[in-house]
């Protein structure tokens, strides 16, 4: 992996002004992503994963703002850049998949004049040929009979195979990187899945460069190379996916691992992790997490946060857990 | 991001003036001002006896001769002066003015909360119970339609004619025409919840309230009406100002307030009778009066809209 | 304001040649006539456009004198003075070419006796129509009847062919469901033939070339698009904005306007019409009244309190602007038995308020006035301005403005106590003022009496007079008649209504009382 | 479906009778036809005779019933006041009336909806806030005031369009039209300004509220991800999704610029059948009104119909199964 990553942010600081004062949702995080590489970033709702999603592929909502750091695609920075300008990166170098296949298509389109409004937006094709890649696109994610499905309305599919269609609708113009955010969240079980499988097969085959957003470390297990944990907007572990699970260094994750059930940790009892994430406009001094923290020392109350770069690069904890230690209840 | 980190317990003024509703009030100019124009034409409705300078309501102290007078000059025959001049029964336009803006924000706030009652309730039921409760109800709708709001004023008009006793017939005019605006105008609300209602339905909250054996009523008023509210608030913005209005064109056609008790709009309809004779005054005063009254209901109509509405924000 | 006055006009009369150009008038006023079958309606611009296509044995000139027009000259047979004897014009065509007979005028007359005419009761002591020969008429009444001529002026004559080909003999029965040929086709004798006509909406009318004047008369207009135009404000705006060049009842607060327009004049003249306000003085008690069991109105004392209370000079100065004539008996000044004595009335609000604690109302009562607003000039504004005169006296009176169609049933059907009325005086005689309004309300009489006056005394006076051929007498009666009816304040006379005209100064007419232009008069500068 | 449109047109049968019955409940309150068609010289005789002939002696259900029975052969007898057959007299007066319902509904709409969907891609706009306000101008007045401004403007001080009627027409046989002469289609302007005004405020401001709930949904951000044009976006996307309500409303006003048609033809004497109607409430002329109620009827419930119908075509969920409802 001595390429140049697809995705690469560095500092990220995204700001939300509101009248009781300015709220950092995103704070000095930074990570790469690789081609054919998927990167899982998990947290709690209002960690600052999908304000990252958003922020890369310029989506924030006002009045959020970047305010500081570089996003690199392919190397190429893309924040600062024209609305227009930006807009033509998204769908053709970037695409997105959103939680809700329900809501994320337009009702009063057949799926397949949304897959050629978006192939002829971005590459210089004709209709037969957007048409024929639009079916192509269909097969690709596995919609039987896809020649036929295509001039059909969203509410004519089911809800796993709506999400096959936004995933089509994510990659029909063959974008470098996608950023998935939370989607398998609104499907049931047993389709999430195959989402997951699709999600990987398509990553593996094409080389794009995935990033997973979700709460589910299931899926982050099932799913990514690599692994980002973020809490109150920063980031607090970042690392291959198997040394994460099996290794967590930063309490919070090893925190998160014991509340999750996950088959390979086998039949232990679940915890909780005590307390709840602070509120932006309320973070405690020191590391965020210091309150929930039951190793949390004096250091972790007074300095100022602790980041990946100032820590072991992989955990932002002045004090990481070493394999022995076992987070108890 | 709701609410302030409470660091002091604070007076409810203070969490008032602090909360969210406030807080976008007070940036909002159009808000203030129109907020502002609505409170002072209000408050000298309601404050007329003791800001007016005449009672044009009391025939007694009209001097005919008084007539015609422009604003702020002395009149030919008696020497009287008035601030805005007089209309050509003698009347005191600013007095008359006063007057006639308690009635017809009476006659506009009640009306449309009539409708909203009406509408809201009748679409409600057929959006949620559907079937035949709902093609009666839009089927009455269609029915009452077809009415204009002319001819309902008028049958309500013979009507309430024919069973009140003449000393009450004055103050009938007003009750009737509540009645008949608002009866106008009720579809529209019923239209509107009643689509709202169908979306609100197949919604899993109402499904979930359902299976949790909540009865219709509680879902209708706890789930559904909250959620069709925004359009509703919509309507009785624009339906406010409308009824004002829709109260001078009634009289234009004949059938509003009394001429000897006047509102807004019958102040209008017969002050444009002497627009080209130059007595601009008799109109141009009332006129510019309904128009600020139901330009400032609107914009803070809007403006209230946009605040409400979590997502807009 | 620059009103012309009738010395400056006949001036420029005479002084300007007769141009035989085309000349076009449009013309404006409040509504359309009704049918153009001239016996369907007794209604002012029905008889007016129907006075240009069609016309009676006798007209009223532009002044309201009578003239001769299908009749060259009538008197009473010297041998039996029920009967009336009628010369006819020779050399008359119908606009279809046919000529005009003594059998015309005996068809036309006994078409507007058949039940469905609306013109009926002007015919009433009409017995029998006859052709003496092609050109004399005789009519006969059911005594000697002196007002007969008068009765005519708004008769019209069809060809009795015409009608008998198109199935119009009979009068427009809306019962029946079929409308006659009559109603919206046109064949008369006038100055002017129907070209087209959309009613409501256009009717225009171009000059008859064969007319029997065309050197009697102007007959300088020679075109006419008549167009109604309800609303006064877009009436005016169109005189105002040049789209009209003539139009009948301007609003009297736009006169100033209209005439100070450059290249409009306003013209005006009193008009047939008085207006007043009758009383229910003969029910025991009033329904829309807040006196119990008792009726304030039945008191003369209080009909005359109420009469001096209101200032007729104010209401002619500001709701009129000086456009009225302040009243004081309920007959227009044109009306044999009219006296200027009789026509005044003095404003005493103290003396008024003594009458009433005289009458034992010192405290004054409450009363329904009702009101047409869409009827009279300035109705609603009238009836306001006497609320606030009447509550001088101490009487409250709860105005209750009204469209005519719900006004004029609670006249007819004595529903009301206290109400507004205009009346016009076709006849130019008190008799006709007193068959409607005086004599007790019967079948044959006083149908518009809803006061519940009643006078046998004066009933029989009344009746006598229809029958009186002595005219000393005859107005001797009527004098004494307008004593009793002054005497006890039957009604509360307002003003006699003024007409206004506007028109491009191009238009040289006259007002007439009637408010009936008749095209064949007008001069075009 | 074609059941659904049975359904809805017996329905709708059922309507046109309850119209009837109101209205003839209701035109004795508006006053007595007699007084207006006898003349001043009329006898109490004359009154009963025309009250019995005309049958206003009788329950207004006896009326109503003597009514249906010609209404049904497509007689709605003869006008009161103009003696000539009402079905003449309405199909005379409707060109003028559609003429300039239709001009005036389609400003509404098209302005309507453009400036709509202005202000809502502007929201934050200066010149959507102004255009905001100023069409609160237009509706803080009554029609008839706006009227008769417009013609002492336009008519009497400057004297570019002319203050009433329809200027020319032609005629086509069936139909009279103002649309293919200058002075026809200048006499438009003032009352189609007039009449579509109000709606096209309500429109507009219906379609900016809309539209921003619109511009909030997951679509529309997934469209954006997606790297669509603002413009594909708001005017493909949103405004499909826009209009499917607003298509009620409009409907709906629809309807309402042919009662408010009263007014304006009032105002500029227009010759369509609002002033036919007034017309005839202020002589009491029966057959008039109660064939006018009959058609406004049928008018307000062929467009609901149509509405209805147009669910059916513009959302593709409504056509599977139309109980789910929504949209």
């Amino acid at each position: 992996m001595t390429d140049t990553p697809v995705l690469s942010v560095r500092d990220l600081v995204v700001e939300i002004p509101t009248r009781h004062g300015v709220l950092r949702p995103v704070d000095n995080v930074s990570y790469d992503i690789h081609a054919g590489e998927i990167l899982g970033v998990v947290g709690e709702s209002g960690a600052g994963k999908s304000m990252t999603g958003n922020a890369v592929i310029g989506l924030l909502d006002r009045p959020a703002r970047i305010v500081s750091g570089e996003i690199l695609l392919s190397g190429q920075p893309i924040q600062g850049l024209k609305r227009d300008a930006i807009r033509k990166l998204r769908g053709k170098k970037m695409g997105m998949i959103f939680q809700d296949p329900l809501t994320s298509l337009n009702p009063l389109l057949t799926v397949g004049d949304q897959l050629t409004e978006t192939i002829l937006e971005h590459l210089k094709v004709g209709q037969t040929e957007a048409r024929k890649r639009a079916i192509a696109a269909l097969e690709e994610v596995g919609i039987p009979a896809a020649a036929q499905r295509i001039n059909s309305y969203p509410h004519e599919f089911s809800g796993g195979m709506r999400q096959r269609v936004v995933i089509a609708l994510a990659l029909c113009a063959e974008p470098d990187l996608v950023i998935a955010d939370e989607p398998t969240t609104a499907l049931d079980v047993s389709v999430q899945a195959q989402i997951v499988a699709l999600l990987k097969r398509l990553c593996r085959e094409r080389g794009v460069a995935v990033m997973l957003v979700t709460h589910d470390m299931g899926v982050i297990a099932e799913a990514a190379d690599r692994v980002a944990v973020m809490y109150a907007g920063r980031l607090a572990e970042l690392g291959p996916v198997r040394e994460v699970l099996t290794q967590a260094r930063h309490p919070y994750t090893a925190g998160l691992m014991a509340s999750t059930p996950l088959a390979s940790q086998g039949r232990k009892r679940l915890r909780q992790i005590p307390g709840s994430m602070p509120r932006l406009g309320a973070l405690p001094t020191g590391c965020a997490f210091h309150p929930r923290c039951e190793f949390a020392q004096d250091k972790c109350r007074q300095e100022p946060g602790p980041t990946l770069d100032r820590c072991d690069g992989r955990a932002a904890c002045w004090f990481p857990l070493t394999a022995k230690q076992e987070v108890s209840a | 991001m709701s609410d302030t980190p409470a660091p002091a317990p604070q007076s409810r003024l203070r969490r008032a003036w602090n909360s969210d509703f406030a807080w976008s009030f007070r940036h909002a100019p159009v808000a203030i001002i129109s907020s502002f124009v609505v409170l002072v034409l209000i408050l000298a409705a309601v404050l007329a006896p003791l800001i007016a300078p005449h009672d044009p309501f009391n025939p007694a102290t009209l001097n005919l001769m008084n007539g015609f007078t422009p604003p702020g000059q002395a009149n030919a025959f008696t020497g009287d002066t008035f601030l805005l001049g007089t209309d050509d029964q003698g009347r005191d336009v600013f007095s008359t003015i006063l007057y006639g803006m308690r009635i017809s924000l009476f006659v506009g706030f009640a009306a449309v909360m009539l409708a909203m009652v009406i509408g809201v309730t009748l679409g409600l039921l057929a959006g949620y119970l559907g079937g035949w409760v709902e093609s009666i109800i839009m089927r009455v709708a269609d029915v009452q339609l077809t009415f204009p709001a002319i001819l309902v004023a008028m049958l309500i008009f013979g009507i309430a004619k024919g069973i009140t006793p003449p000393e009450y017939r004055d103050q009938m005019a007003i009750w009737v025409l509540i009645l008949a605006i608002g009866l106008s105008d009720w579809v529209q609300f019923a239209r509107v919840v009643r689509g709202a209602t169908l979306v609100e339905k197949s919604k899993e909250y109402v499904q979930a309230a359902r299976l949790i054996g909540r009865s219709p009523f509680a879902i209708m008023l706890r789930h559904i009406l909250p959620n069709v509210l925004n359009p509703v608030l919509v309507i009785a913005t624009i339906s406010l100002a409308l009824a004002i209005i829709a109260e001078a064109t009634l009289s234009f056609l004949g059938v509003g307030a009394p001429p000897t008790k006047p509102s807004l709009g019958t102040l209008i309809r017969i002050g444009q009778e002497f627009m080209f004779s130059g007595e601009w005054w008799i109109l141009f005063f009332p006129a510019l009066a309904l128009l600020a009254l139901a330009l400032s209901i609107n914009l803070l109509g809007d403006w209230l809209r946009d605040a409400l509405n979590p997502r807009l924000r | 304001m620059k009103f012309q006055t009738g010395i400056l006009t006949a001036a420029l009369l005479a002084s300007t040649a007769i141009g035989a150009s085309a000349e076009t008038l449009r013309w404006a006023r409040a509504g359309d006539s009704l049918t153009l079958d001239p016996h369907a309606q007794n209604e002012g611009p029905t008889h007016t456009l129907a006075h240009q296509i069609y016309e009676p044995l006798i007209i009223r000139d532009m002044t309201g004198a009578p003239q001769a027009t299908l009749a060259t000259s009538w008197a009473p047979s010297a041998d039996d003075p029920s009967v009336w004897v009628f010369e006819l014009r020779e050399g008359v065509k119908y606009h279809d070419g046919a000529d005009f007979t003594a059998e015309d005028v005996v068809f036309s007359i006994n078409r507007a006796k058949s039940e469905n005419s609306n013109m009926k009761e002007l015919l009433s002591s009409v017995i029998e129509v006859r052709a003496v020969d092609d050109y004399t008429v005789e009519m006969v009444t059911d005594g000697p009847n002196p007002i007969l001529p008068a009765n005519l002026t708004n008769l019209f004559m069809m060809d009795k062919g015409w009608a008998e080909a198109n199935d119009a003999v009979d009068v427009q029965d809306v019962e029946g469901g079929e409308q006659t040929f009559a109603a919206t086709n046109a064949n008369g004798t006038g100055a002017y033939r129907l070209v087209s006509r959309e009613p409501d909406v256009r009717t225009v009318l171009t000059q008859n070339e064969d007319y029997w004047g065309m050197d009697q008369f102007p007959m300088e207009v020679t075109e006419i698009i008549y167009t109604p135009i309800q609303n006064a404000a877009t009436r005016v705006a169109a005189l105002l904005s040049g789209e009209v060049d003539f139009i009948q009842d301007v609003p009297v607060q736009d006169l100033g306007r209209v005439a100070d327009t450059e290249g409009l004049v306003v013209k005006t003249a009193p008009q047939n019409r008085v207006i007043f306000f009758g009383m229910n003085m003969g029910a025991d008690d009033l329904a829309n009244d807040d006196v119990e069991g008792a009726n304030p109105l039945a008191d003369a004392r209080v009909r005359e309190a109420m009469n001096i209370a209101i200032n007729r000079e104010a209401i002619q100065q500001v709701v009129m602007r000086g456009q009225s004539q302040p009243a004081g008996m309920i007959a227009p000044p044109f009306v044999n038995g009219w006296t200027a004595e009789m026509d005044a009335v003095e404003t005493d609000v103290e003396a008024a308020k003594a009458l009433m604690a005289d009458a034992g109302y010192g405290d004054g009562f409450s009363i329904q006035l009702d009101c047409p607003n869409d009827r009279y000039i300035n109705d609603e504004a009238i009836c306001q301005a006497a609320v606030g005169m009447m509550a001088q006296i101490g009487i409250t009176v709860n105005l209750d403005a009204k469209p005519k169609a719900q006004h004029f049933p609670l006249i007819t059907n004595a529903e009301t106590d206290f109400y507004m009325l205009g009346w016009g005086v076709p006849t130019y005689d008190s008799e006709y003022i007193f068959n409607f309004l005086v004599h007790t309300r019967g079948d044959e009489r006083g149908s518009w009496n809803n006061t519940g006056y009643s006078n046998p005394e004066l009933d029989e006076m009344i009746v006598s007079l229809a029958s009186e051929t002595d005219l000393d007498a005859r107005n001797e009666a009527i004098a004494s008649i307008w004593n009793v009816v002054q005497e006890e304040t039957l009604y509360l006379p307002i003003h006699h209504q003024v007409l206004n005209w506007g028109m491009t100064d191009a238009v040289g007419i006259e007002v007439s009382p009637e408010d009936d232009p008749k095209f064949k008069f007008f001069e075009m500068n | 479906m074609l059941a659904y449109i049975i359904r809805r047109v017996a329905q709708s049968i059922l309507v046109l009778f309850v119209v009837g019955l109101v209205a003839f409940s209701m035109f004795r309150f508006v006053g007595d036809p007699i007084d207006n068609m006898l003349g001043q010289e009329r006898t109490q005789a004359d009154i009963e005779r025309l009250r019995e002939q005309l049958g206003l002696d009788q329950p207004f259900v006896v009326q109503y019933w003597r009514f249906l029975e010609q209404a049904v052969q497509g007689n709605f007898g003869l006008s009161y006041r103009q003696g000539r057959p009402v079905s003449e007299i309405l199909i005379e007066r409707l060109p003028a009336t559609l003429e300039l319902a239709f001009v005036s509904g389609l400003m509404a709409l098209a302005g309507g909806i453009a400036l709509g969907i202005f202000t809502a891609i502007r929201r934050r706009g200066l010149s959507a806030n102004i255009i905001m306000t100023a069409s609160l101008i237009g509706v803080s007045l009554p029609t008839f005031l706006i009227g008769i401004l417009l013609i002492y403007l336009f008519s009497v001080e400057l004297g570019w369009l002319p203050s009433f009627g329809r200027g020319e027409v032609t005629d086509l046989g069936w139909w009279t039209t103002g649309f293919l002469t200058e002075s026809g289609l200048k006499a438009l302007i003032l009352p189609a300004i007039t009449l579509g005004l109000y709606q096209m405020t309500l429109i507009m401001r219906l379609v900016r509220t809309e539209m921003l709930e619109v511009l909030r949904m997951d679509y529309i951000r997934f469209a954006r991800a997606r790297g669509i044009r603002e413009r594909a976006i708001n005017f493909r996307h949103a405004l499909k999704n826009t209009l499917v309500p607003v298509i009620t409303i409009t409907g709906l006003q629809l309807g309402s610029i042919i009662a408010f048609a009263i007014i304006t033809e009032t105002v500029f004497q227009w010759p369509g059948v609002g002033l036919l109607f007034i017309n005839a409430i202020q002589f009491v002329d029966i057959p008039v009104m109660a064939a006018y109620l009959m058609l406004i009827s049928v008018m307000f419930v062929g467009i609901n119909l149509i509405v209805d119908m147009l669910y059916f075509a513009i959302d593709p969920r409504l056509r599977a199964d139309r109980t789910q409802g929504g949209h």
